[in-house]
């Protein structure tokens, strides 16, 4: 099945390599149910809106509601429900929906994983108004991502978390036409609101692991899957150049080592600055990473060039540069010394660091030797630890490290990718489990900064912010990013096309994301 | 035609193909009579088994046969030779024309598989025109002729005591109505009481269907009770061949006259055995062990 | 002079599936070193559950067996040195050795244990052991049992039952494997230690012939009990009981046989 | 009869000890389901749903091991297993339900296949031992030690993806659903295929071998003599004779060997993405899901049991000796 | 055992590998982890003879550094294992009554627990655990089989008489086992290690491969999990070809040790095997029913008219009539 004269009419088999999908479970809300493991509950239930994570600076783009004005505040927001859309059961979808779907968050809590803190929720009409405790300004993707649900089903269910939504009934551009532990099967609605379907059937399989994956993708088993896959272009692409596509568009996420700052020899800035000196983001993309995926490349950690909007004038067009000769002058500059290779800090005591990222953990395992390799060129004697996953996660809350690889939280905004890293309210006294801001980074500047830039109501008092937390970040290095954390997609077009990509990249080309409907409606069939 | 003649075996050799080759048997010729009992003795390793087995042709590798013949003239008047058979002809020989009862019925019976079956198998591959019932009845009347009993039939080996066991290894044995039937020590690990009983049976069955019997055993005061004749090997050749009375009145071969020795006597005074003081020790032979 | 005494003893078994089953029942009897004593009976009616019972490798159920009056102790130090006055030749020779060791170390091993010898003469006292057995030591002392005959097997079990310098032993069976040709040998042997040492034997056996040969007195054992106890010719010429009779009967006699003239093949 | 109680007795006992350690072990884990969920999750999760999850998963209540541990039984007997939280909090008794099948089926066959096979290959050799077959063990004792993994990524490089004569995973073709048509078993044997074949392979050796070794013994005893004497046929004595004794011992590690297959098969369903016990255990346990991984050792603890009693009841069948001895 | 064929031929390969095990260091002609971002995933050459990872590591220097870890772990867990074993199914074997039902009992408890998930949890216990911990959980789940094997072997040792006769010589218990018992044992407890070794380093290299044993401690099974991970199948054969065949070389070294041990035990399997090869040379057919007729003399040039025969059938006559009258 890998020729390619296209088909008409062909499904499209959508893959994950999560393992067993066991048992049927069409809960948006819980993230191990099989809708959203698979990722199908997305053609079945659609958002508000679609923000693009991978180009925030593009309109949002209004979805089940026509229309969403936020406050200048951004602490609640009006959207209208849009007009002529139909539940797959025949209702009408109307704005009590939408009150419903928000209500039924601030009911139960424990539903809304994204922290929304959902105030009040008032219909008007048409329009439903939704008030939150703090500003979404950094948070507009997660409110606008909420898949919303039919009251007319939801409101006779006693207990929403266990519901099992057998016979799912959505606004979305497929129905669930077949369940089965093997292969989930959707086929296009006929009277779907945005008009007509290129794809008539969907199929959502599962793969044991990334590998089984791989080859599936390679011999067009699978059309379209959410994975990394290693040494891309032998293993994907080069099997049919023409038409499979792997693309790795870069969102508002890094790979980032972060260091204990409260403890040798990260507590030192001028270390920290030579460290991030010395490390080779290029050498981390290409062979942790295998190439797949972007550079981190501006010293603001910003990815490119979905944050390019973002980047302060003053880091404009400043890059991450390996430049061992201004790292070893900082040093020398903060007094350290060298005996023979090995450098000795101004204490006298030699400098040394482990590095620890769970065992299995192959790209950061990859990662992490890079950077001890790397730290060597300073005379550092850097070891690498991979301790079982447990106690990695364990030590990592409690400060109980010198250096980790890990990621930050991706968003519309930079706001998450800066505040995981050094903000102020995550931070927790060392010993004390902490949920973010692991290397203990406190500034007082930066957490204002911070605070300001998402409470602020307008975009002046917005940049002016950002430009300081940007200052903070390239001057006191609280963490070193290595490697962007991209949205990965693998297709093929052999028998549609009109997939978002480096020349078209209107969403990132995840199947289990929300925003995957609109790869769906756009689809179209090969010439 | 027949003759007094059953079995003519001439010098009949055999060996083990090993390094160094063992020969165990060694041109060994004797006749056995149509209907008489023929003792075999002689001590341990001698090469009792070996012979029995052997003009059998059921020795296996490395044994093999070196030189002789073992040719059995058959009651039709026809005479096998049984060295020059082939495999399909061996089968159709074997328990036909000659039986066997083996040393140790304990192993000669697989533990599990019903005693019955174990009979029926004589019938089901040399009398294919028996019907099951026809082969359970003679099975059952088999048993019942040694005097295990017809409700047997469905007892395993180890529900059986030994001496059960070897009567029913001599039903066994009986089931085609061989003209010959090699007994390997058939009582040797029985005791006294059994061993008398089946003795007394094998005599019965001999005296009312006519076979011919070679009973092997070490145990010389036994066979001197029950042969005809007796011969007495040692180190594979056969030293001495007589009648059981000649054999123990006047054994002419010295291996013989030791061998008598060896058994004190139960009831007579013979024996240089020492139990009261004053007498003199151990002979010279005791020396030899060193 | 040491006595060994069995009073009333009776021996349960537990079987699986059946309950119990009575192997001995009030057997009673004197064993006093310088004599012998066989024991036979027919397979199964109780001899070796008297040697276990001797040796202590198993308890009574009831009764008592007395040494020298006093009951015989059956734990700890009491009991080693109880088994050293009592020891017992095994009916295989090819099983009662252990495979994995010399004969050196069979003989050893008792003489050590109890310190019959100091430690330095041991050596010396396993050459006199396999002499006395007409072993030829220098020959034999390295070698496992699979290197040896049957013959030369129970020898070593005897030099090694003889090493304690025992009062009494007991030898269950200690001919019926070997071959006939070196029965008698054995059983020769015994007879002339037994005199040297002037120790008390108990000669297991179900051979009536070599029984009258080799020991002062008779008991005949039937079902766990003792039927008849005599003089050994007495017994076997002249028995009492209607099972030793049948017993005697059973075994073969050629001097008999061949007393009256029969016709060949028939039995009497 | 005193036997059969003794192995009831035996078969409680070891099932309350198994049962037990099922439930003490995964509470001596490091970790907890919420913290490997944002692990698997990597960045998509942010921490600030951990208390939602909590609530979610219903681990905010104390309760003492022992209470948990009296509730764990009353569970059991009342055939609840509690939820899965990788599952998204199926019930655990569903999620099993939907993974024994296969791997009893595919694996299960395949376990039987390469015994019978096995057994069957090793009595050939015995039989007719030194001649040429005797070169089959060592080959087998090859695969046997080859990694089952390594073996089945090749299996896939060269049968899936280079000559595409079978499929690379799955049990049956996407879009199908489970039903008893020919179409449907068509398909299960041709995904079924290529796992059964590389571990018929991969356990093939220690059969053969085993069988091998009993039947060059068995053929020595006498009864196979007496057997021969009596003029049988050789197919005969071989089956009867031979064979039949030689395999009791393969019976009982047998019925071992079934307590293997989980352990075993885990491998396997991660080459070939097939739907199975093991892959789920792994999963539950590397998400920390209690209720899960206790069900699952349940029901593998059960399932080895059973067998070995099925073991035990064919082998006094097969074994009249068995009925009278000890066990 | 040492002049068997087999166990030599087994034992010559492990020499092998413990040689590259011992003397890794020296041998190896780069360091494990040294990267050589220049030659990424390069097929075999002079340069790289095995070729080279997604970092540039050279494959070859892996496998002779990951010999260690496979040989250290095996034999310690089967040197564990076969304690454990011993110890507990001696005893089982040697006691009776409820004492030697619940040794037994326990026995059969790890034999029904399934092992992976229990070395999975023992294993995250402990951070960065280290070989030895590996080892002793692995031996943890593998004693059981071997366990079992000896008890039933020392209960039909027990009541021989060779151990009765200690018995009554007054031998105390501990000397009964030790020096009575367990020198007959040996065939059977090598057998066991050796079988325990295979499962250790099976298990090893299958845990390593899943993932759940730490990757720092390189062995074999650390190289196919990364070229797994990185997506070596099937195109970088030197990748995981190597690495398996090496699994496979030493499981068939132990194997061919443990068929020595086991022609040891049991000298019919011999016979059974080289001896029977060499009765074929000689012109017997072992499955032959009827026993073979060569007369001497004649004899003398050929090999004797038995070699002659077909071996195709077993219905043949196999003895070709050699007629004597
Ligand atoms: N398979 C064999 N390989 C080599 N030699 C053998 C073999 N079988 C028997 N022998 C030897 O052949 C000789 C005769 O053995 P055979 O079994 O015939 O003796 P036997 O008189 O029956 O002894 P027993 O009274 O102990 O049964 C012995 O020396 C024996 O060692
Ligand atoms: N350990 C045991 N457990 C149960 N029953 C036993 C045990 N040992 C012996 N018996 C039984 O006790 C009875 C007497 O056995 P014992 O061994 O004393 O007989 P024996 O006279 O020595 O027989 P043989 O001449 O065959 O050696 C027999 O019925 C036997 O089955
Ligand atoms: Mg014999
Ligand atoms: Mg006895």
């Amino acid at each position: 099945n890998n020729s390619s004269t296209p088909e008409s009419g062909a499904s499209l088999t959508i893959a994950k390599p999560d393992g067993a999908i066991a048992t049927e479970s069409n809960n948006p809300w819980i993230g191990e149910s099989s809708g959203n493991k698979l990722g199908y509950i997305n053609a079945i239930l659609e958002p508000l809106g679609i923000v693009n994570l991978i180009s925030p600076s593009d309109d949002v783009k209004p979805w089940l509601a026509s229309e969403i004005t936020w406050a200048d505040d951004y602490k609640s927001v009006t959207l209208v429900a849009r007009d002529g859309v139909k539940w797959n059961d025949g209702e009408d979808f109307t704005a009590a929906d939408i009150e419903f779907t928000f209500n039924m968050f601030k009911d139960n809590p424990e539903l809304d994983t994204a922290a929304l803190g959902i105030t009040d929720v008032t219909l008007d009409g048409s329009s439903v108004t939704i008030g939150f405790t703090g500003s979404m300004f950094s948070k507009q993707d997660k409110v606008l991502h909420k898949l919303i649900v039919p009251q007319h089903i939801w409101e006779s269910v006693d207990d929403p978390a266990t519901y099992e939504n057998l016979e799912p009934v959505g606004t979305g551009p497929y129905v669930l036409s077949q369940f089965d532990t093997q292969s989930v099967e959707l086929t296009a609605r006929d009277d779907y609101w945005g008009g007509e379907l290129a794809v008539p059937t969907l199929y959502y399989v599962s793969y044991n692991d990334n590998t089984a994956l791989t080859t599936a993708l390679a011999n067009g088993d699978a059309d379209w899957a959410q994975a990394f896959i290693p040494n891309v272009d032998s293993a994907y692409v080069n099997k049919d150049p023409e038409h499979n596509v792997y693309w790795a568009a870069a969102g508002l996420a890094v790979d980032t080592m972060f260091v204990n700052t409260q403890t040798k020899p990260f507590n030192d800035v001028a270390f920290r600055q030579a460290m991030n000196l010395v490390i080779d983001r290029q050498q981390y993309a290409d062979i942790a990473r295998e190439g797949s995926v972007p550079v981190v490349s501006s010293v603001t950690g910003l990815p490119t060039p979905v944050g390019d909007s973002f980047i302060s004038p003053e880091y404009e067009g400043v890059s991450y540069e390996v430049d061992l000769d201004a790292a070893t002058g900082i040093l020398k500059d903060a007094g350290y010394t060298w005996s023979g290779d090995d450098l000795v800090d101004p204490s006298g005591a030699p400098v040394s660091f482990a590095l620890s990222v769970p065992q299995g953990w192959n790209d950061y395992v990859t990662g992490i030797s890079l950077i001890a390799d790397a730290a060597k060129t300073l005379g550092v004697a850097a070891t690498v630890d991979t301790p079982d996953s447990d106690s990695w996660w364990e030590a990592k809350g409690t400060g109980d490290f010198q250096a980790i690889l890990h990621w930050t939280d991706t968003g519309a905004t930079p706001y998450d990718l800066y505040s995981d890293i050094m903000d102020g309210r995550w931070l927790k006294p060392l010993g004390e489990s902490a949920d973010f801001n692991f290397g203990r980074f406190d500034s007082p500047e930066a957490t204002l900064a911070l605070s300001e830039y998402t409470n602020a109501a307008d975009d002046a008092t917005r940049a002016a912010s950002l430009a300081t937390v940007q200052k903070i970040f390239v001057d006191e290095v609280p963490s070193m990013p290595v490697g962007t954390r991209p949205f990965i997609g693998a297709y093929n077009t052999r028998s549609y096309v009109g997939w978002p990509g480096e020349d078209n990249p209107y969403v990132p080309a995840d199947p289990t994301q929300p925003t995957s409907v609109l790869i769906l409606t756009e689809l179209e069939a090969a010439k | 035609m027949t003759t007094d003649d059953l079995l003519t075996v001439s010098q009949f050799s055999v060996s083990y193909d090993v390094t160094p080759p063992v020969e165990a048997v060694r041109n060994v010729s004797l006749t056995v009579r149509r209907g008489e009992i023929l003792g075999l003795a002689g001590e341990s390793g001698c090469g009792k088994t070996t012979l029995a087995y052997g003009i059998q042709r059921l020795l296996k590798p490395p044994a093999v046969i070196t030189s002789g013949s073992a040719v059995f003239h058959d009651e039709s008047g026809e005479d096998f030779d049984i060295n020059t058979m082939d495999e399909i002809q061996m089968r159709a020989f074997r328990w036909e024309k000659a039986s066997m009862v083996f040393q140790g019925a304990m192993n000669a019976l697989n533990p599990i598989i019903t005693i019955g079956a174990q009979l029926q198998d004589v019938f089901s591959t040399h009398r294919p025109a028996m019907t099951r019932t026809e082969r359970r009845l003679e099975s059952g009347r088999l048993l019942d002729l040694v005097g295990v009993g017809s409700n047997r039939l469905r007892s395993y080996p180890h529900e059986l005591s030994g001496g059960m066991r070897q009567r029913v290894m001599i039903a066994m044995a009986l089931a085609l109505k061989p003209q010959l039937m090699i007994m390997d020590e058939p009582t040797t690990a029985l005791d006294v009481l059994v061993q008398r009983e089946i003795i007394e049976q094998i005599s019965e069955l001999r005296a009312e269907f006519g076979f011919s019997v070679i009973f092997i055993t070490h145990d010389l005061p036994l066979l001197l009770e029950i042969s005809d004749r007796i011969a007495v090997m040692r180190d594979g050749r056969i030293v001495e061949i007589d009648t059981a009375r000649k054999l123990y009145e006047n054994p002419t071969h010295d291996y013989t006259r030791r061998l008598l020795a060896s058994f004190p006597s139960l009831t007579g005074e013979r024996g240089g055995f020492v139990r009261r003081p004053g007498e003199p020790a151990l002979d010279e032979e005791a020396g030899s062990i060193r | 002079m040491t006595t060994l005494e069995f009073k009333n003893v009776s021996k349960k078994y537990r079987v699986r599936g059946s309950g119990e089953l009575l192997a001995l029942d009030k057997v009673s009897f004197t064993l006093t070193s310088g004599q012998t004593i066989a024991l036979v009976g027919q397979s199964g009616s109780g001899k070796s559950t008297i040697a276990k019972i001797l040796t202590q490798l198993e308890r009574v159920s009831s009764g008592e067996v007395l040494l020298d009056g006093t009951p015989i102790p059956t734990w700890g130090r009491p009991l080693r040195r109880y088994r050293q006055s009592v020891r017992m030749v095994f009916q295989d020779p090819f099983a009662s050795l252990n495979p994995a060791h010399t004969i050196r170390h069979h003989i050893e091993r008792p003489l050590r244990l109890d310190k019959v010898v100091p430690a330095d003469q041991v050596e010396e006292e396993v050459f006199r052991l396999l002499n006395r057995v007409r072993l030829s030591p220098e020959q034999t002392i390295d070698r496992r049992p699979h290197e040896l005959s049957g013959g030369q097997r129970q020898r070593v079990a005897i030099a090694r039952a003889l090493a304690s310098r025992p009062a009494l032993l007991i030898a269950d069976e200690p001919v019926s494997m070997l071959d006939v040709s070196i029965r008698l040998e054995v059983l020769n042997l015994l007879a002339e230690l037994q005199r040297e040492a002037n120790l008390g034997v108990l000669y297991i056996t179900h051979d009536l012939a070599t029984a009258r040969h080799f020991s002062d007195e008779i008991m005949v054992l039937h079902h766990g009990t003792v039927v008849e106890r005599g003089k050994a010719d007495d017994v076997i010429l002249r028995p009492q009981h209607p099972y030793t009779r049948a017993l005697r009967d059973a075994s073969p006699d050629p001097e008999k046989h061949f007393a009256v003239p029969t016709t060949p093949g028939a039995t009497s | 009869m005193r036997f059969f109680l003794r192995r009831a007795a035996f078969y409680a006992f070891t099932a309350w000890a198994a049962i037990t350690i099922n439930f003490f072990l995964p509470r001596m884990m490091k970790g907890d389901p919420v913290s490997a969920y944002l692990q698997k999750n990597q960045g998509r999760i942010s921490p600030e749903a951990i208390d939602s999850l909590r609530t979610l998963f219903g681990l905010d209540s104390n309760k003492s091991l022992l209470e948990q541990y009296i509730d764990y039984w009353q569970l059991l007997f009342s055939g609840d297993l509690g939820r899965s939280f990788s599952k998204g909090l199926a019930p655990v008794t569903d999620v099993i339900a939907s993974a024994i099948p296969w791997t009893v089926g595919l694996v299960g066959i395949a376990t039987v296949i390469s015994f019978v096979v096995g057994t069957a290959i090793g009595a050939f050799i015995g039989w007719r031992r030194g001649s040429r077959a005797d070169g089959i063990v060592p080959v087998a004792t090859f695969f046997s030690t080859v990694p089952y993994f390594w073996m089945g990524l090749i299996a896939i490089a060269i049968f899936s993806t280079t000559l595409g004569w079978f499929p690379a995973s799955h049990a049956y073709d996407k879009g199908t659903q489970p039903s008893f048509t020919l179409e449907f078993a068509g398909q299960v044997i041709q995904h079924g295929f290529l796992p059964a074949l590389t571990l018929v392979i991969g356990s093939l050796g220690g059969w053969i071998l085993g069988m091998r070794n009993m039947m060059i013994t068995v053929l020595d005893e006498d009864y196979v003599t007496v057997a021969q004497a009596k003029g049988l046929r050789p197919s005969r004595v071989l089956v009867n004779y031979a064979a039949r004794n030689a395999s009791l011992p393969q019976l009982s590690s047998f019925a071992m060997s079934l307590g293997f297959i989980v352990g075993g098969t885990l491998v396997m369903e991660l080459v070939f993405s097939y739907p199975g016990a093991g892959k789920l255990l792994l999963d539950a346990t590397t998400a920390k899901d209690y209720p899960l991984m206790q069900g699952l050792f349940l029901v593998i603890t059960l399932t080895v049991l059973v067998a070995n009693i099925l073991a035990d009841v064919a082998y006094a069948i097969l074994d009249p000796r068995t009925r009278q001895m000890e066990a | 055992m040492f002049r068997n064929g087999k166990s030599i031929a087994g034992l010559s390969i492990l020499g092998v590998f413990v040689l590259i095990a011992i003397f890794g260091d020296w041998i190896a002609p780069y360091g494990p982890l040294d990267k050589d971002f220049t030659a990424l995933r390069q097929p075999p050459s002079w340069v790289h003879w095995l070729g080279t990872t997604h970092m540039g590591e050279d494959v070859l220097s892996q496998i002779i550094y990951g010999t260690r870890g496979v040989l250290v772990v095996g034999f310690t867990a089967g040197v564990i294992a076969t304690i454990i074993a011993v110890a507990i199914g001696v005893t089982a074997g040697y006691v009776t009554g409820w004492r030697s039902e619940s040794l037994s009992a326990l026995t059969n408890v790890f034999l029904v627990i399934p092992g992976l998930p229990l070395i999975i949890i023992i294993a995250s216990q402990y951070e960065n655990p280290s070989l030895l911990l590996i080892s002793s959980v692995l031996a943890i789940t593998g004693w059981a089989w071997g366990g079992r094997v000896l008890r039933a072997q020392t209960m039909s040792l027990r009541n021989r008489d060779f151990i009765q006769a200690a018995r009554a010589n007054g031998e105390p218990l501990y000397r009964i086992i030790a020096v009575e018992m367990l020198p007959n044992l040996t065939a059977i407890i090598a057998s066991s290690f050796v079988g325990t070794v295979i499962a250790a380093v099976l298990g090893l290299t299958t845990l390593a491969f899943i993932g759940v044993i730490p990757i720092t401690n390189l062995n074999w099974g650390t190289i196919l999990f990364w070229a797994q991970q990185n997506g070596a199948f099937p195109d970088f054969w030197w990748w995981y070809v190597p690495a398996g065949l090496c699994i496979a070389l030493l499981g068939m070294a132990l194997s061919l040790i443990n068929f020595g041990i086991d022609e040891y035990v049991n000298p019919r399997l011999r016979s059974a095997g080289e001896r029977a090869r060499a009765m074929r040379k000689k012109g017997f057919k072992l499955s032959d029913t009827a026993t073979a007729v060569r007369p001497r003399p004649a004899a003398a040039g050929t090999s004797g008219p038995g070699t002659s025969s077909d071996p195709g059938t077993s219905s043949d006559p196999g003895v070709t009539n050699a007629g004597i009258k």
